[in-house]
């Protein structure tokens, strides 16, 4: 049980590694894909009991005490997000099994279950990293392979899409390893909490070597995670991969950028120094405004996957809004929308997969009058649509009610206006599909038949009931990220 | 010190030339000349493998590219 | 006149990051796809020679140590040189990959510009 | 009567939670037994009548009934039942039960109907939970809970016309619930809790808390239709099939007034409303509603979008009795609650008979259908009636009762807006009455047959029509005015906190 | 329009970031603040705690064992990702490099190269903790040794030398050994990647097999990175 911290990196890497070595058989990768992904569930459950008291886990890599050897740590925050992190992967993973086979070329059919468990990996090594430069070796590896999966789409716009997300992961890279550079000529360290307690002395001598290093790490991580000025790559890389994959774009890789952010604003850098320097205000901004403008894009689109990929522009800025609040509260409900918004939007994306399997088109009028042949698919996408206006019974409630909670506190009531209208912005852009789903007349003649393969519609339908239960019943991560919310910020 | 005036040389180079071959040939100089400055600041591990990967798969992975795609940079 | 004093010390770091910003230059800059890769690569090594002159010290030899163990005299830093191996690897596989995307779009569409492939792709 | 004890029961739960479930078992059944769902939608409704009539017995003993369920968010829901909770519970479980009856016959051979009795059950819930909610928190869940399956109602036709409205419904009810929720949560802030029931959560006079009370106005205010935010009202209730009109006119848009008067009186407080005059904005508005909403009727020749612009007239009453904050005004106030519930939804219930019986939309052919449809027009008479303020009916009462107020409060201006309000309700109800009984239009010789026979409705129509206009005048002539009392208690309670 | 772009960002970041140069440390100070008690323990004279003589092997493979892992994994990531791009349907522009030519010359001269190209890798792999290189360097020859095979005797000949299906086994294999080496440290008890603390024998100090694991991990990446080179140009040439 004591290296449960570890296993979560290494099933997924050993799963991955032994793809190429079973041969070139696509249906036992996705046996063994299918195998990992369920131990690494089981064992971000475990570690998630026993966090739940708020403890953390440390595990030394090579039993090298921190700042010799790397230190693998699991607090709450990351044990709750590899937890539904490795829900949603299992759900994208039963999804594909059936979906696969039509999107993906021929060498692809197997080295995509690799690919797929490499990015797991990825994602939980930033999620439990604790070294700086491990962290970077870790995004490395979760941006390499999320634009695999994304090029692995034998089509000419995937693979255009891949390259341009590829360039601009590289130059965000650079940009990261320069800042690591920086910090690691001025403190020595490289392990996060000595590097944060070696801060303050050579903040004393090198201002100028910090502050030029925190804005390289804060544009790189940015660039990761597509906040707005920076987002221009997500559209199209996220619109044309195969649905699955998006799936796991929108819903986890996007978020990676955010967890390594939140590490370095409230363990490295002390936040009650950052308050003085513009850069809250200026995140604050930025997130604004992909929120209006990311959601004015978002209206504009006729095509269903690249209104998702807008949308979660919007929703990466909404979470970036929370954050840079630096309030308990407004940071509590930034962190809870990280965990729904990967439920809902890896849901939704599994959603439109379904429809275009099913209809062909990729348009938003395809959705026209869909109820009546897809009623589960058309019933989940509801639920997310609900959820990403913050309807109340649904998580998306939830994670509003404390945002909104949070500017107040926070002493900033004309912010909440920047919340609210971004509710309102989402429904403008989902509702009509909904109601146009549910009331309107079906463009093409309806294929007969069930609504899609059961393992296709099942993963929707269990993720849309895990936002419901989220919502009715949301005291338990409530009561996670509240600790980890205060721990952070030192309350 | 005349190492480094010949590697941002070199970049300059690379960043200015229309004929994409020549380009991977500065490349694989600069590479060299690379290794050779990282020798000097005693670190020959990284010397021994920027000379293998830098100068050695790098560049011939460029030839292959050019190879298989076009030399010239600016297309009719 | 303690600004080109200060960085006539430092002129190692001074050239890094002098490439480093070529490299970026080119990488965003140049419409060829491959001459984007040779600015991402050229980028990449400017930075590791920041790192590895952050580890240099005057007079001081390489990490290898001598079997005897006996002098400790003054060493290069190795914690450099370990991740700028780990950049290097890295470096080489994204290179790796991007050139096989770039062979892959000149396959189907016959050109290394980016503004035509965006024109194509629409 | 004046102390009030609280009663730990279960009864508003399972008031609540037996229409929710009944909607998902009504929706079940009817995908195979049609007649088994009608049959089984009217149990619930009735049900449901009967759980909120159970309470009578405690809250006559001036009990209050008070439950918590789940534990959601931090502040969980809860149920509190108090006399003003009690009373429009109950009218709204009754009207649901007549307008449910009323679609059995209306509803045969539509389309969609499996789809609409379950709305029409959920809605149920939704209002049910609005009136006996017990937090803020609680009222704005079955709030919405309300307002978003009611856009399924408004659709039900799924013309391209019905979409619209539904869309525009569908916004701005959203819109309205995001100013809600944002007022909600800085109560929040404010008290550290949303309960009701207090004296006063929000203590201070910032600008903060007068941003609150505007959210709060807005949210109300879209619901009930108050003027600036009616829009969508005009083009909804006409488009939804008669029944469901009737319910959307004749309950759900008393849900945005009643928390009107929950937060007026309970989140704010009587004392700070006085000493900030916020209420004045509110007066102004409510004014303006009563003459937009009743000059626009007299305009209006579709039946249904008459009756629709007389409900924001309505309303505007409504309104203006609860800001002015005198005794009198506030038991007028929650009278026409009452009388205007049971009034509208007969009307709508009429116009129902009339479009489905005669096919005839335009109230200028309406002439001579009295003697075609006696009973249905009788009715409708006596709602007219009521609501124009005609002595014996309730709507006089309130009218009476709203002006004395007017007077108390030391704001006689606002009766005249009272009686300006009677007088264009007269201009627009009393001709469709006149021509449908006394004027010998053409109709009859068009379709040649001799004797006109009477081609009245289908008895299980009728029925729910005439309880609900007997409710319009049983009451005022019985020495025993049951609902006037109730209005008394409700007012004195509110205003003595 | 994208090149005004990229300079004006050019003109900013090296205004910034030659200001902050101003005031790093000086360059090749000798008390500069990455000089501390993390690297004096990296530097323990002779075989230190690990039994490796070179420092930078000692951290590759013992102290910071798990950034290799990650590294070792971005490699695996960005050749398969290549390999499965360069395996798509072919489009209308392609051109094929078969490679290979018959002039006897280059032929023979590569028979006695290729060899001696394979004996200096092994020498190098081998002897990462003793010398400078290790498994990178050493791997990369022995890939490029195959490649300079690959280009001079064409791709089908060098394809029935080392089939890819075979350089993909090889090369999921040597990664795979990798993770179970660290395994090992699991089994006897101590964390993953343990070295000493794992009770693998630190051999006498400058001997061949001194250093326990870290020689075990070398000989794994040296294979791997080897079967990764060859991999990856056997599928850029030839028909797939």
């Amino acid at each position: 049980m004591r290296h449960l911290p570890i296993l979560l990196t290494v099933v997924p890497l050993t799963g991955a590694f032994l793809v190429p070595v079973l041969g070139r058989r696509p249906d036992r990768a996705y046996r063994l894909a299918l195998l990992s992904v369920l131990l690494v569930l089981a064992c971000a459950a475990g570690l998630l009991a026993m966090t739940g008291s708020g403890q953390t886990l440390q595990y030394y890599v090579g039993d090298w005490p921190p700042p010799w050897g790397i230190e693998v740590r699991v607090d709450a925050l990351g044990a709750m997000l590899a937890t539904f992190f490795a829900f949603v992967y299992l759900m994208v993973v039963l999804y594909a099994g059936s979906s696969v086979r039509a999107e993906l070329g021929p060498a692809a059919q197997f080295w995509y279950w690799s690919l797929l468990l490499l990015l797991l990996a990825g994602i939980n090594g930033v999620l439990t990293a604790r070294d700086l430069f491990n962290l970077f070796v870790f995004t490395e590896i979760a941006s390499l392979s999320a634009c695999a999966i994304i090029s692995v789409r034998d089509r000419l716009d995937s693979m255009e899409a891949a390259l341009k997300y590829l360039i601009l992961s590289a130059v965000a890279g650079g940009c990261i390893l320069l800042g690591v550079a920086l910090l690691y000529m001025v403190t020595g360290q490289l392990h996060l909490d000595h590097l944060g307690a070696a801060l303050p002395a050579a903040a004393g001598s090198y201002p100028r070597v910090l502050l030029a290093a925190l804005a390289l790490l804060v544009s790189g991580f940015a660039l990761k995670s597509a906040l707005f000025p920076l987002h221009v790559w997500l559209p199209d890389a996220h619109s044309s991969a195969p649905s699955p994959s998006s799936a796991i774009l929108s819903g986890l890789v996007v978020k990676l950028g955010i967890v390594a952010l939140v590490r370095l604003f409230f363990v490295v850098f002390d936040w009650r120094r950052l308050v003085t320097l513009p850069l809250p205000t200026m995140v604050m901004a930025m997130g604004a405004l992909g929120i209006v403008l990311g959601a004015l894009f978002a209206m504009g689109q006729r095509d269903l996957k690249r209104m998702l990929a807008y949308s979660t522009v919007v929703q990466v800025g909404y979470i970036y809004f929370g954050l840079a609040l630096l309030d308990e509260i407004a940071l509590t409900g930034a962190l809870m929308h990280v965990v729904n918004h990967a439920l809902l939007k890896s849901m939704l994306f599994l959603c439109v997969g379904l429809i275009i399997s099913r209809t062909g088109e990729r348009s938003t009028a395809a959705m026209a009058g869909l109820a009546r042949s897809m009623p589960l698919t058309v019933a989940s996408f509801t639920v997310g649509a609900a959820a990403m206006v913050g309807i109340p019974l649904t998580n998306g409630f939830v994670s509003k009610w404390y945002m909104v909670l949070g500017t107040l506190n926070s002493g900033r009531p004309a912010m909440v206006a920047v919340i609210l209208v971004s509710s309102l912005l989402s429904a403008l852009y989902y509702f009509p599909l909904v109601v146009s789903a549910y009331f309107g007349r079906p463009a093409s003649p309806q294929a007969e038949g069930p609504e899609g393969p059961p393992a296709m519609v099942w993963p929707v339908v269990g993720l849309a009931a895990v936002c419901l239960v989220l919502g009715i019943w949301p005291e338990l991560p409530l009561r996670l990220l509240g600790g980890v919310a205060r721990v952070m910020l030192g309350l | 010190m005349g190492c480094l005036a010949f590697l941002v040389v070199c970049a300059v180079v690379v960043a200015r030339t229309r004929d994409l071959l020549a380009a991977t040939v500065v490349f694989a100089a600069y590479s060299l000349v690379m290794a050779l400055v990282w020798q000097q600041l005693r670190a020959p591990d990284l010397a021994i493998t920027e000379a293998a990967v830098g100068a050695g798969i790098t560049s011939l992975l460029f030839l292959l590219a050019i190879g298989r795609t076009r030399r010239m940079e600016d297309e009719d | 006149m303690g600004m080109p004093l200060a960085l006539f010390v430092r002129l190692n770091y001074m050239a890094a990051i002098t490439l480093f910003l070529i490299g970026l230059h080119v990488l965003l800059g140049h419409p060829n796809l491959i001459k984007k890769v040779m600015g991402m690569n050229i980028m990449e090594t400017g930075v590791f020679l920041f790192l590895v002159s952050i580890g240099y010290a005057r007079h001081s030899a390489a990490p290898i140590m001598s079997p005897g163990g006996a002098e400790s005299g003054l060493y290069a830093n190795p914690l450099v040189s370990a991740i700028v191996l780990t950049g290097i690897v890295i470096a080489v596989s994204t290179t790796a990959y991007t050139l096989s995307l770039t062979i892959k779009l000149y396959e189907h569409c016959g050109t290394l510009d980016v503004n035509r492939l965006e024109r194509l792709r629409r | 009567m004046s102390s009030t004890f609280e009663i730990a029961s279960c009864l508003p739960v399972v008031a609540v939670m037996l229409p929710l479930v009944g909607a998902a078992a009504a929706y079940l059944v009817g995908l195979r037994w049609g007649l088994l769902r009608n049959w089984l939608c009217c149990a619930v409704t009735a049900g449901s009548l009967a759980l909120c009539l159970a309470m009578y017995p405690d809250i006559a003993r001036g009990g209050v009934l008070v439950a918590r369920a789940a534990v959601l968010l931090p502040l969980g829901i809860s149920f509190r039942v108090d006399v003003l909770g009690f009373l429009l519970a109950t009218v709204s479980a009754a009207i649901w039960f007549l307008a449910t009856l009323y679609s059995l016959e209306y509803m045969r051979g539509e389309h969609g109907v499996n789809r609409y009795y379950a709305f029409l059950v959920l809605t149920l819930a939704g209002s049910l939970g609005t009136f006996l909610a017990g937090d803020l928190l609680t009222l704005f869940i079955f709030f919405e809970l309300m307002s978003l399956p009611a856009a399924v109602l408004v659709i039900h036709e799924e013309t391209q016309e019905a979409v619209r409205a539904a869309l525009k419904y569908l916004f701005m009810t959203i819109g309205g619930s995001l100013f809600f929720f944002f007022s909600m949560v800085a109560t929040y802030q404010f008290a550290g809790s949303v309960a009701l029931g207090g004296r006063g959560l929000v203590g201070e006079a910032s600008t903060l808390a007068f941003l609150t009370f505007m959210g709060f106005v807005v949210a109300f205010g879209i619901k009930a239709g108050m003027v600036p935010l009616h829009v969508w009202l005009p083009d909804a209730h006409p488009v939804a099939p008669s029944p469901a009109s009737a319910l959307l006119s004749g309950v759900m848009i008393k849900t945005g007034a009643y928390g009107m008067l929950r937060v007026m009186y309970e989140i704010f407080g009587l004392d700070l409303l006085r000493q900030t005059g916020w209420p004045s904005v509110l007066l102004g508005l409510s004014v303006a509603t009563i003459l937009l909403g009743s000059m626009v009727a007299v305009t209006q020749f579709d039946l249904k979008r008459r009756l629709a612009y007389s409900s924001v007239g309505q309303m505007g009453c409504i309104l203006l009795g609860m800001s002015l904050m005198s005794e009198r005004a506030l038991t007028g106030d929650v009278f026409h609650f009452f009388a205007d519930a049971v009034a509208k939804s007969c009307l709508f219930l009429c116009a129902g008979v009339i479009m489905k019986e005669t096919g005839k939309r335009d109230i200028r052919q309406f002439g001579g259908i009295g003697h075609r449809l006696p009973i249905t027009m009788a009715c409708f008479a006596i709602a007219a009636f009521t609501l124009v303020g005609i002595p014996p009916f309730n709507g006089f009462i309130s009218k009476l009762q709203l002006s004395l107020g007017a007077f108390d409060a030391g704001m006689p201006g606002y009766a005249l807006a009272l009686l300006a309000s009677s007088m264009l309700n007269a201009v627009y109800y009393l001709p469709i009455v006149i021509t449908a009984f006394f004027d010998r239009a053409a109709p009859a010789a068009a379709n040649g047959a001799g004797r006109r026979r009477l081609a009245e409705a289908h008895p299980t129509m009728l029925a729910p029509i005439v309880v609900l206009a007997l409710g319009c005048a049983v009451f005022a002539l019985s020495s025993e005015n049951w609902p006037l009392r109730l209005s008394e208690t409700a007012a004195r309670l509110l205003l003595r906190r | 329009m994208r090149q005004l772009g990229a300079t004006a960002l050019l003109v900013v970041a090296a205004a910034v970031l030659f200001a902050t140069l101003a005031e790093a440390p000086p360059f090749g100070w000798q008390e500069a603040p990455t000089r501390n008690v993390i690297t004096d323990r990296y530097l323990a004279p002779g075989a230190g705690e690990t039994g490796v003589l070179n420092a930078v092997t000692r951290i590759i493979f013992d102290y910071r064992s798990y950034d290799t892992l990650g590294e070792a994994t971005v490699l695996f990531v960005g050749v398969a990702a290549a390999v499965v791009v360069l395996s798509g349907r072919t489009g209308r522009f392609a051109v094929r490099l078969a490679g290979g030519s018959d002039d006897p010359v280059l032929q023979t001269v590569t028979r006695v190269v290729v060899p001696l190209v394979q004996v200096f890798a092994a020498y190098v792999i081998t002897h990462g903790h003793l010398s400078p290189g290790g498994g990178f360097a050493g791997g990369t020859m022995l890939g490029a040794s195959f490649v300079l095979y690959l280009f001079v005797f064409g791709a089908d000949r060098a394809r029935r030398k080392l089939r890819p299906e075979t350089g993909e086994m090889v090369e999921g294999g040597a990664a795979v050994w990798y993770v179970l080496v660290g395994l090992g440290g699991v089994l006897m008890g101590a964390s993953f990647l343990a070295n000493a603390a794992a009770g693998f024998p630190r051999g006498v100090e400058g001997a061949l097999l001194s250093g326990g694991a870290v020689w075990l991990i070398g000989l794994g990446i040296g294979v791997k990175v080897a079967a990764t080179v060859a991999n990856l140009f056997l599928h850029l040439t030839g028909e797939d």
